[in-house]
């Protein structure tokens, strides 16, 4: 059975390491900021007990007033999963640190979110959209296209 | 003095024999060899995901039919998962026995179109795929008889199922299940062993276990490189944990053997089917669900082993009658993210089989 | 060996039919070559007739059976609406080369039928040398289908002509090695005398060499296994994706008129021309040539297509060795003058050789190569 | 091609293919030789009762498509209003069945037959009078299984004996 952590208790282990990346933990949802996410990312993926080595799905979900990209993350050994999620604020152009450098399997997600919802991935080769072709603007999923 | 040749891009158009509908790629060629590949998405684009938030709950249902349009039981499956543990509804046993049927039903179903047209890919004319479609009209004739249509089903809702199943089902679906052995002993004997095939599928497209887990390959891709992760088994979703079958594995990860991962499956999914038509209850199909739900305000994550992979929905709500956000985790657009390394290096020829090897359907890709 | 004693005098007499058989040469010319067309153009359509059935009935459906009596009239319906099709030339295509390349293509597989014997001595040009002008004609289609795929300016159709280029290369030698074997034990070059000295059918005294010549026929016409000139999954159709209309037309027409031709050649040589008990000669070799052509289709329904480089491994590693060895043991049996009454034991003694011979170097010898190159 | 198997496996695919030959094929033509369809086919015509119809509109808000169109009056009779126009797009309408299953007066049902193709997109839209039952536009037995008694048994491919393996 997939035990999905706790995340009160990494959030303590988060704290830890890198202290204040972590905006709010309540029981299943954990906040991290944006810009240690890529060095937290690590931590999870590389520490001897968590080794989340599987990445589920990346979205992000338009909240009027702040942008949430959630990640989904598991481990296939340990068969545990955790939901980890940042915030962006700014509209205009928000941007959060890509984490394809350690899960491959973000590069087409994190192309589509950027095409969907207008988010900056940094660090990403090929930023480009994804299923909407380059003279299009606007971005579609945004709660205020309509 | 070595011979000055400069690649040349071939695309590999929206319409094209072998990309298993409008999916492009813009290969760059030297000569036969692949030297770089980029796939280009979005010709089947129709919004789903906006058109999901503009819909009810049970409006969504007919929807997630059009993702992947192969299996579409599996994604009325994996969404109807989804709502429940968002609203917190529990589903009767008889129902939750139908939907495992039906599931395992259209796996077989998919999965013969899976391995038909890889076959079809490596150049045997037609014949397996016409085979394959013989055998998975079996299976269409018994959904249409359940569920009234013949590929987009719209059979389950929130809370069960649409409608019990008719009497004449069990006879047919017994004479269906002594049928499907027989034929896929039939189907080794076509092209399982024959060494054109052997020749043209083994070692080609290697993907490593590491590079199948760290690009979120799921399914018989990721089973087919020596990953023994099934969610029926990890994270046993419905009623699975009733039913005993085994998960295949092969060890190398190339061509041939995500074929014979895909006809291994087919077996698995012969006995769940078997286990559960002798465990089916009676009782009601469907708990008495408003018309117009309205779950508490969250989020939830349901995901189901579909014939692809691991098909999930992310549902947030907000306590309205239509989702807030609804995201699909399509498994075959991860399942294309190793594509470019596992196919640079070899020829246009092995480039098709490769890309068939992995079986994506277009409507899931581009949604 | 037994027939090598037979002199020139027996032969003529065993002639049916004189060499200018209808009154002067020209009469002669006149009727073969009215019966050359005639036999190519129907035998196409019920060849094509055969195809579509056959493989209809293989996977399980029907096949044609709407235009005329049991579908019989489908390739002419085919015919039809290929020449009404409206004719396309792409406009960065070499206008010339376009429009020549078909004919080129067509023209060789007609004049290969000139030393075909329908009957005995019943042949167009009794040629001495007959099978190395079969041999010098069939590689000239090659050149309209590169014309083909240059003129056509289409990537896709210049992967197709280039494939079709190397392989027909590598698969003119184990033919030719293989039509060597059958002319040391027939003693002429004429495929005439070939079929009269054929007392024993040669593919019971040549099994390897029967094998080593279907393999290659069939690379050399890209059907079955080996059919990457137009592998529809992989480069669309090939050298003929620009063509439509008439000029499809001819190129759907050399299609089959080399796969007849080849199946002719084969019956030539190997299954004894026009000999058979009751049916008229020239019946016995038409039920020949579709045998041979439905063991064309058989292969086609079920076997997948080979790699381009696996196709060259097969050439130059496996069929020419063997072709070699087939000649070695062929060129020792000759020199050993068998008697004519111990034939059935040379039979068994070839067929073990053929065994032996795949067994070993299929073991041992043949390596595929690895097929990935470092980009 | 390595032989290590010595061409043994490409001689049993062909025997496979050739024992193809002796079967009846699977296919039938179908202008000539007609299946039964499911008692419960989602057919692309909608069949409606305009006795038992109250008006309620139920089907038109649950139609994810908005394909039905329905106008009352406002004056009731016998609580029931009185519906003067009811449109389907049945261009627009994707068989779903959720407007059948809503109906809580089991006015609407789906038609039995297939073959509805029209040359004009105009005539796509079916109007009150198109609508109602008549023999030859038969009520399909989605969502109620007393109407689908009465239907023909569906021709199963399983049952037809086509081949013995």
């Amino acid at each position: 059975m997939t035990i999905t952590l706790s995340a009160k208790e990494v959030a303590s282990k988060i704290e830890e390491n890198f202290p204040g990346s972590v905006v709010e933990s309540s029981r299943d949802n954990l906040v991290v900021r944006g810009d240690s996410l890529l060095d937290v990312a690590r931590f999870l993926k590389d520490t001897e007990g968590l080794d989340f080595d599987f990445l589920n799905f990346i979205t992000a979900v338009d909240y009027y007033d702040h942008f949430e990209v959630v990640y989904l993350l598991s481990s296939l050994e340990h068969n545990h999963c955790l939901t980890v999620k940042t915030r962006c604020h700014d509209r205009e152009n928000p941007a959060v640190p890509s984490v394809i450098s350690l899960w491959q399997g973000a590069d087409f997600q994190e192309r589509e979110i950027y095409d969907l919802f207008g988010i900056k991935f940094e660090g990403h080769p090929n930023m480009k959209r994804i299923f909407l072709w380059e003279g299009f603007e606007g971005y579609p999923l945004r709660k205020d296209f309509i | 003095m070595a011979l000055r040749t400069e690649p040349f891009v071939l695309n590999m158009g929206p319409v094209h024999p072998s990309t298993h509908g409008v999916f492009r790629m813009r290969a760059t060629l030297d000569g036969e060899v692949v030297v770089d590949i980029e796939p280009v998405f979005g010709y089947l684009h129709r919004g789903i995901e906006k058109l999901a938030e503009q819909r009810t709950y049970t409006g969504t249902i007919p929807l997630t039919d059009r993702l992947d349009y192969i299996s579409s039981m599996s994604n009325n499956f994996a969404y109807c998962l989804a709502v429940e543990k968002l609203a917190g509804i529990k589903v009767p046993e008889r129902a939750e026995y139908i939907r495992v049927i039906m599931a395992e039903l259209q796996r077989i179903a998919s999965l013969l179109i899976a391995v038909g047209s890889f076959l079809n890919d490596c150049g045997a004319y037609f014949t397996p795929f016409l085979y394959m479609f013989r055998e998975r009209e079996r299976i269409v004739d018994l959904f249409e008889m359940v569920s009234g249509q013949r590929l987009t089903y719209n059979y389950m809702r929130v809370g069960g199922v649409s409608q019990d199943l008719p009497k004449e089902f069990m006879p047919a679906l017994h004479k269906f299940m002594n049928l499907m052995p027989r034929f896929l002993d039939e189907y080794d004997r076509l092209l399982m062993q024959n060494e054109i095939l052997i020749a043209r599928a083994k070692g080609v497209g290697i993907l490593t276990r590491e590079q199948a887990i760290n690009s979120s390959a799921s399914g018989p891709v990721l089973r087919a490189s020596g990953v023994k992760w099934d969610i029926r088994k990890a994270d046993p979703y419905s009623v699975y944990d009733r039913f005993d079958f085994d998960i295949p594995a092969q060890e190398s990860g190339d061509c041939y053997d995500r074929y014979r991962q895909r006809v291994e499956e087919m077996r698995q999914s012969l006995r769940i089917i078997q286990q559960a038509m002798e465990q089916l209850p009676p009782g009601p199909v469907r708990t008495e669900v408003p018309h117009l739900i309205r779950p508490p305000a969250g989020e939830a994550y349901a995901r189901i082993e579909c014939p692809k992979g691991e098909l999930g929905f992310y549902l947030v709500s907000d306590n309205s009658i239509a989702p807030y956000r609804c995201h699909i985790r399509p498994p075959s657009l991860l399942n294309l993210t190793a594509l470019r390394d596992m196919v640079r290096g070899w020829k246009v020829a092995d480039l098709i089989i490769i890309f068939g090897s992995i079986d994506i359907t277009v409507g899931e890709i581009d949604r | 060996m037994a027939t090598a004693e037979l002199d020139i005098y027996h032969l003529v007499k065993l002639q049916a039919v004189p060499p200018d058989w209808p009154g002067g040469f020209w009469w002669h010319w006149l009727f073969f070559t009215v019966v050359i067309i005639g036999f190519v153009l129907t035998m196409v359509m019920g060849v094509i007739y055969i195809e579509r059935r056959g493989m209809g009935r293989m996977q399980s459906r029907l096949g044609p059976n709407r235009t005329g009596p049991f579908g019989l009239l489908q390739p002419v319906a085919d015919a039809i609406k290929v020449l009404l099709k409206e004719n396309i030339v792409p406009t960065a295509a070499d206008k010339l080369v376009h429009w020549l390349a078909p004919v080129v293509a067509f023209a060789p597989a007609l004049m290969l039928f000139a030393v075909i014997p329908f009957q005995n001595g019943a042949l167009l040009a009794d040629l001495n040398i007959g099978i190395l002008y079969v041999v010098a004609i069939s590689s000239v289609s090659t050149m309209g289908i590169f014309m083909a795929g240059w003129g056509s300016s289409n990537k896709y159709s210049l992967l197709g002509a280039m494939r079709n280029v190397a392989a027909v290369v590598s698969y003119e030698i184990p033919l030719v090695l293989a039509i060597v074997g059958v002319v040391l034990i027939s003693g002429s070059l004429s495929l005439n005398q070939m079929v009269v000295a054929q007392d024993i059918p040669f593919i019971l005294l040549q099994p390897l060499g029967f094998l080593l010549f279907f393999a290659a026929g069939c690379a050399e016409i890209n059907r079955s296994p080996f059919d990457l000139m137009e592998a529809d999954s992989e480069i669309v159709a090939g050298f003929h994706t620009e063509y439509s209309g008439m000029k499809f037309a001819m190129f759907y027409l050399v299609e089959y008129a080399e796969a007849v031709a080849i199946s002719a050649v084969i019956t030539t040589l190997f299954l004894g021309g026009w000999r058979g008990p009751l049916l008229p000669p020239w019946l016995w070799f038409v039920v020949k040539v579709l045998l041979v052509f439905f063991a064309m289709v058989w292969t086609r329904t079920t076997l997948p297509r080979i790699r381009i480089d696996q196709l060259m491994a097969f050439a130059w590693k496996f069929l020419f060795p063997m072709a070699l060895l087939n000649l070695f043991i062929t060129a020792l049996q000759v020199l050993a003058d068998w008697p004519a009454e111990l034939a059935w034991a040379m039979i068994i003694v070839n067929i073990a050789v053929m065994a032996i011979i795949i067994l070993i170097w299929s073991k041992f010898f043949f390596r595929l190569g690895g097929g990935r190159i470092e980009v | 091609m390595k032989f290590e198997r010595y061409g043994i496996g490409i001689a049993k695919g062909l025997t496979v293919t050739i024992r193809h030959l002796l079967r009846h094929p699977t296919v039938n033509q179908y202008p000539e030789q007609r299946l039964n369809i499911s008692r419960r086919f989602r057919g692309n015509e909608l069949v409606w009762n305009q006795e038992k119809c109250t008006g309620c509109g139920t089907c038109a808000k649950t139609c994810p498509q908005g394909a039905i169109e329905i106008v009352t009056s406002t004056d009731m009779t016998e609580n029931k209003y009185v519906v003067e126009k009811y449109e389907v797009d049945t261009g627009y309408c994707i068989n779903c069945g959720l407007c059948v299953e809503s109906c809580p007066y089991e006015a609407l049902y789906f038609s039995h037959a297939f073959e509805c193709a029209r040359y004009r997109r105009g005539e796509l839209v079916q109007g009150k009078e198109d609508m109602l039952e008549t023999p030859e536009r038969k009520v399909s037995g989605y969502f109620y299984p007393d109407k689908a008694a009465k239907l023909p048994k569906q021709t199963l491919l399983v049952e037809k004996i086509t081949e013995k393996r």
